[in-house]
């Protein structure tokens, strides 16, 4: 048991910490959101020029052969720094599933062009009223030929509109919440068919809903086997909850350093506030809670890669769990203790606080986190997956 | 003791909410019960349609053109208001200023303002907050020295809301800094149209602006727009603070929001069934109906001893911390209970006449800006930890 | 609506709390503990002789007249004096089914000597395994002729051992959850066939479990309508749940109270710890909780005598819910802000935790009763009335 | 970073499981594993075991009977002997004076006890606390004036753990009242068998004699039982209260009663239902579980600082915090799982021989006791008021 970073790690954390304090700033981010930029080039190219984007991707892919613990410190620095870039997105989320689904030709297509920040993928699999369900997949992929045809909605499709391809979840087989069925398709942004509306998120990361009215795409379009991506969809979704979990620890730390610094420096009554003990409290019970948190981060970043599948599952509820609601005491807390300055715009404490609260909604927040943690353990770590029903085994 | 209604009380509850049902425009009870946007011309409809039936100032003594009721009486008023859908008063001239006017101010004053503000002609605002005086208000620096029948004012407020719609300004000004901070101070009522007012909006986390900054650059108020005594404003800002004390903890606004609630959670789905049957969720609606099925007997037993004709004291600061606790937890649980479509920010969607796409279903788009925005309530009006410490010394004694 | 209590009402609390506090102490009670005394003879010979054990009976029954209010107000002074009558059981609960249940000739019989203290009634009601579920009667009563023979257990029959008569709930129909075909039934104390085990709760009432070992009773000790008690037995808990409510009330106050003080006095640092602002913070919010358990308290004893039903239940689960969440918060706080001192026997502050623990789990603790709260609303008041099955519809 | 535990600390677990399955005695586990009473007999039966086999004093340096342990071995030698439910260690000669000893003890001292430490020869126990003297410890009155080659010591300590059962106590008294009140304390180790002594039971809540009042009255110390210098006690007592930081938060015991817990709730019916498939109930579980689990994390974070030569600083006050909130939620739980099986009181059924009957099942009767025992945990020790204080002062700089 070591939690000491390597000095590959420590200079990685560094570096990314160094190119993002000198080229990113919080007014940068405001000046983005007022002008509706979903993410900075200029500053994805600067990521990719320093080897990040490749940070998850094996040497043989052309990556830096990171881990779970590297997209850890990769996050925390983008969680701290505010940025709005499409890590998650082209990197964990799309770019998960074809690193560890994709035929060695699509990888060779398409990974250098993901780490090299030529190319913006984005993953298409959230449906409208899936609530917290992940497994649920309604799209419908149909055979035609050697073609499918999609047809189904999408939604929350994160940094979807500067995506120049999708990685789209769709039904071959079986019914919405059937764990077999489902497969994976790279859907080009220009593609016939493929509509869509982008919107905001509250805390300024830019979606998209997707609507697939008859795509067509060709058989070299499936990523992976084949009605089999649940586990892939499993594996690289519970990679990108370590990741949002160490993004949150890095928001959180941000966070409760602005806080005691404020306390410290905020006058009333003839003296900083932070000399009320009712104030000092609460500073420490946000410090429990964000080193609770880190503790799960650095759990969840250290067994999302491990072979025990039931046991990463359980780690990474739990992380998410812990963080989620971490997140909202730590967040609810410093903009009280910031009073007023808290709520406004023109600080970041409240930019922190509407990420930290997106990050408990993405993918499920701390209660729906606990039952899942709940009930897994109940009969085992594969008791999310259904078993198959008689009605759809045709094939 | 009987908790029961009495029947005249219940008699009354009846005509006020035949009243609300047969004058309360539709589109703008829409608008409150659906979380959209009101802007200040909402505000004034319904104002005025309670100004023409001689309910508008409940709280005011009947000469005034108050309504003369008992505070059982105004809390049914308020419930039934909220319950319909009806805009809240904007609390600034008539139970903030109004009262101080009418308890400190001159005839003239009286006669200048008070019909101005029953006719909502005169929208009010408040400056108190500064940058640097938050919690600890008396440190306030806003100058205002006397030159001949004017004093000039100097300096800076904050947290001001709706300053961007207001003609005047109730505002503590420092005219002294001899002795105690709490003895320098003087109430002004300042015309937002005179020169030298500066008025720059704060946008909050939601992305509203509903509060702002003010300027005063050498403003000439005129010497008869001061109320009560010079170096005495403190007094006139502490009796507004305990003024009104029943309708601080929202109980009424809760109850139609607990409402709206159980809605969401009967439309929203979890596992195929309405969210409101999951055991957790339901767990959670259930402790906040009983708080402020608790917290309603606490207002009115608050209101009650005000009818005896005992002033509600410190204690009534429970009201502020338990009420806006539960607005809060309120928010959080619609927030929680739409899940992923909390997440879609569409400010448009809150307008008047968005007949555009939602993302999600239609009653989501507002409510992650209504968690955010309802933060407020725990730090405004004294925030509750001064509200704790007010109890602490005031009740307590510790 | 009218919160100011009458002039009789301000008198009978004046009257309880005046003999209380001459004739009980806290160092009685701890010799009660320490002797294994149920009650003190010559206490209840005082409030009897004061006209206190006749406060909810009707004047026709040579009571007081009293309602729910003045139930309260009594509670609350037993409660804040930590009395170890058998107040509940014998006036509120055994009492209760009497005044409500019974035919004229045995309330003549059964009600002076309750009222005037020479007899004492206790209510065997639960059962072992119920758990929180008060429908559910598992003891058998068959015909036998005329008379009936009563199998089962009784658990935690609150003052048992010193009571003289039972009113025992058994299932002469149905199963032991239907709501129809429970009937009580007075049991002499010293019945053939009846054996007990007598223990102390944790915090010194003194408890029964009681065996009915084919116990005969006559047609004569029937109390109510054969089949029918289950309304009646609601109730009477009701009223008991709520006069609960209202001695925890008095035991919030007097600790709050005694909590408040000791912050005064106890000297560390060099001056009262009332001083530090997170105990400050803590007292006030005893103080808000407290005062949400008072409203609760005051509604449940306004609405026990209503003859809206269902608004009486909802009303009652209401008021256990808020007390009991209170109770559990202002006792904690009460024990952590004594510091070691709370933890001792010696203080009275252990002895008021510890009842208010019971009074939490007496009947349903907060957690059940927000379920039954929220699950009573879902479906109107009568709800938890199971409907009959076919199966048991014999007669 | 690895958190997954090395090959060398996989063997040393199954060695410690190994030695522990072989050698603790299995009426001795369930009294632990089903919350009996111990005695000091069971305590020191299992002391002498682990004595037997040099795994006693785990963070003792190697040369005074250490084990020379690593911080991580140490955590999972007591995690292993929480769940197999061996008895605690009895921490007042081992982790508190026995660390101090080593540190500022003579040759004598050490020589004198640090063996009969080792061999349960003596039971020590802590003179501390004192009435006036609880959070604030530096103010405390207990006095030893030197008189030749004695200490005379005259006072009154209390909250003194075991004192019916102890042979020697080491006592913060007052050598001087000059200067700044930590000054003039010394660390004195006292012959509990010295005439002068008293022990007065305190029962505690749950009716259980664990900790006593102690007078001291003219009573005989040789100044040779002074520890460090005179006047400079406080040094010794700060170093003990930071010593042996990682097990303050008990999570090995917690892990094996949240088992426990389970264990309840799988048997406890609820509805027709285990109370473990409640949703309510599971998700208590849930949430202390997670809880308990990301402490972990936390002590081993700390742990693994400790042996990268990094001593743990205030922030180990954490783990006190949480770690007692968890043991108190557990408990707690516990108490609900068997609703109202909480109430009878039966501590006979927690000793060691009764067979009579119990009231509901046989693992409800310690339960309320336990839940009322307990909240000592965020009392003793610093209370964690004090531990946020710390935290505060010496962690945020506020």
């Amino acid at each position: 048991m070591d939690f000491s970073l390597t000095e590959e790690q420590t200079m990685l954390k560094d570096s990314v910490n160094r190119f993002l304090g000198k080229n990113f700033s919080f007014e940068q981010r405001r000046k983005m959101l007022a002008d509706r930029q979903p993410m900075s080039t200029q500053l994805w190219q600067g990521l990719a020029e320093l080897g990040v984007l490749g940070v998850p991707f094996s040497p043989e892919d052309g990556g830096y052969g990171g881990g779970g613990v590297e997209t850890m410190l990769v996050m925390e620095a983008l969680g701290c720094n505010l940025t709005l870039e499409p890590y998650l997105a082209t990197v964990v989320l799309a770019g998960g599933c074809v690193a560890r689904g994709a035929a060695d030709w699509q990888k060779k297509i398409l990974l250098p062009k993901i780490i090299d920040g030529s190319m913006i993928l984005a993953f298409a699999h959230s449906e409208p009223n899936a609530r917290f369900d992940l497994g649920h997949v309604g799209t419908r992929a149909t055979r035609d030929g050697n073609n499918f045809v999609l047809e189904g909605e999408k939604t929350l499709v994160l940094h979807g509109s500067v995506a120049d391809k999708f990685i789209v979840s769709a039904r071959t087989a079986g019914d919405p919440g059937d764990a077999r069925g489902v497969t994976l398709f790279i859907v080009e942004a220009d593609e016939e068919n493929l509509g869509g509306q982008e919107y905001p998120l509250f805390e300024g990361t830019r979606a998209l809903d997707l609507q697939l009215a008859g795509v067509k795409v060709g058989p070299e379009s499936v990523v992976g086997t084949l009605d089999q991506a649940m586990p892939l969809i499993d594996t690289v979704l519970d990679r990108a909850m370590a990741a949002l979990c160490a993004e949150a620890v890095g928001i959180m730390d941000a966070l409760h350093a602005t806080t005691v610094d404020y306390l410290k420096t905020r006058q009333q009554f003839g003296q900083p506030i932070g000399r009320f003990q009712a104030l000092q409290h609460r500073a420490v019970d946000m410090l429990v809670q964000l080193e609770q948190a880190r503790s799960m981060a650095l759990l969840a970043a250290s067994k999302v890669d491990s072979s025990d599948v039931s046991e990463r599952r359980r780690v990474v509820a739990a992380a998410k769990e812990m963080t989620g609601r971490a997140g909202r005491y730590v967040g609810q807390q410093a903009i009280q203790l910031h009073g007023g300055m808290g709520m406004t715009d023109e600080l970041n404490v409240s930019h922190y606080f509407k990420r930290l609260t997106a990050i408990d909604v993405l993918f499920g927040n701390a209660a729906s986190q606990r039952t899942r943690f709940a009930t897994m353990k109940e009969s085992g770590a594969t008791a999310q997956m259904k078993p198959p029903r008689k009605s759809w085994v045709k094939i | 003791m009987d908790l029961n209604y009495t029947k005249e009380e219940t008699a009354f509850r009846g005509e006020v909410r035949e009243f609300i049902r047969g004058h309360l425009p539709g589109d703008l009870s829409r608008k409150v019960l659906e979380h959209k946007r009101l802007g200040k011309e909402d505000y004034v409809r319904w104002q005025k349609i309670l100004f023409e039936k001689g309910w508008l100032a409940a709280g005011w003594p009947v000469e005034y053109g108050g309504t003369g009721w008992s505070a059982i009486q105004r809390f049914i008023f308020e419930d039934e208001s909220a319950a319909a859908g009806a805009p809240r008063l904007t609390p600034f001239g008539l139970h903030m200023v109004g009262p101080v006017i009418i308890a400190f101010g001159t005839d003239h004053q009286k006669k200048q303002y008070l019909p101005r503000i029953l006719s909502s002609e005169d929208w009010w605002c408040q400056g108190y907050s500064e940058p640097g005086s938050g919690s600890d208000l008396a440190s306030l620096k806003t100058r205002a020295e006397r030159k001949g029948d004017k004093y000039i004012v100097n300096g800076q407020k904050t947290w001001n809301t709706h300053g961007q719609w207001a003609d005047m300004c109730f505002c503590l000004v420092r005219t002294s800094s001899e002795g105690k901070k709490q003895d320098g101070i003087s109430f002004l009522l300042i015309d937002m149209h005179s020169p030298g007012i500066t008025v720059r909006p704060i946008i909050t986390l939601e992305g509203e602006h509903e509060v702002n900054e003010i300027w005063f650059e050498n403003v000439e108020v005129p010497v008869q727009n001061l109320v009560g005594d010079e170096n005495r404003g403190w007094t006139c800002a502490k009796f507004l603070l305990s003024h009104e004390r029943t309708g601080i903890a929202g109980v009424g606004a809760s109850k139609r929001e607990l409402h709206y609630l159980k809605h969401i959670a009967t439309q929203e789905q979890e596992g195929g069934k309405p969210l409101m049957e999951d055991p957790l969720f339901r767990d959670r609606v259930a402790k906040v109906e009983i708080d402020l099925m608790a917290l309603e007997i606490t207002c009115l037993r608050v209101a009650s001893a005000d009818r005896d004709g005992k002033a509600p004291g410190p204690e009534a600061s429970i009201l502020k911390i338990k009420g806006t606790e539960i607005q809060q937890e309120l928010t959080e649980l619609m927030m929680d209970a739409v899940g992923p479509y909390a997440l879609p920010h569409l400010p448009m969607a809150w307008g008047d006449h968005w007949i555009g796409a939602h993302v999600g279903p239609d009653y989501a788009a507002p409510l992650a800006a209504r968690y955010f925005n309802y933060r407020k309530t725990t730090i405004y009006g004294g925030s509750n930890e001064i509200q704790r410490n007010i109890i602490a010394q005031m009740v307590l004694g510790l």
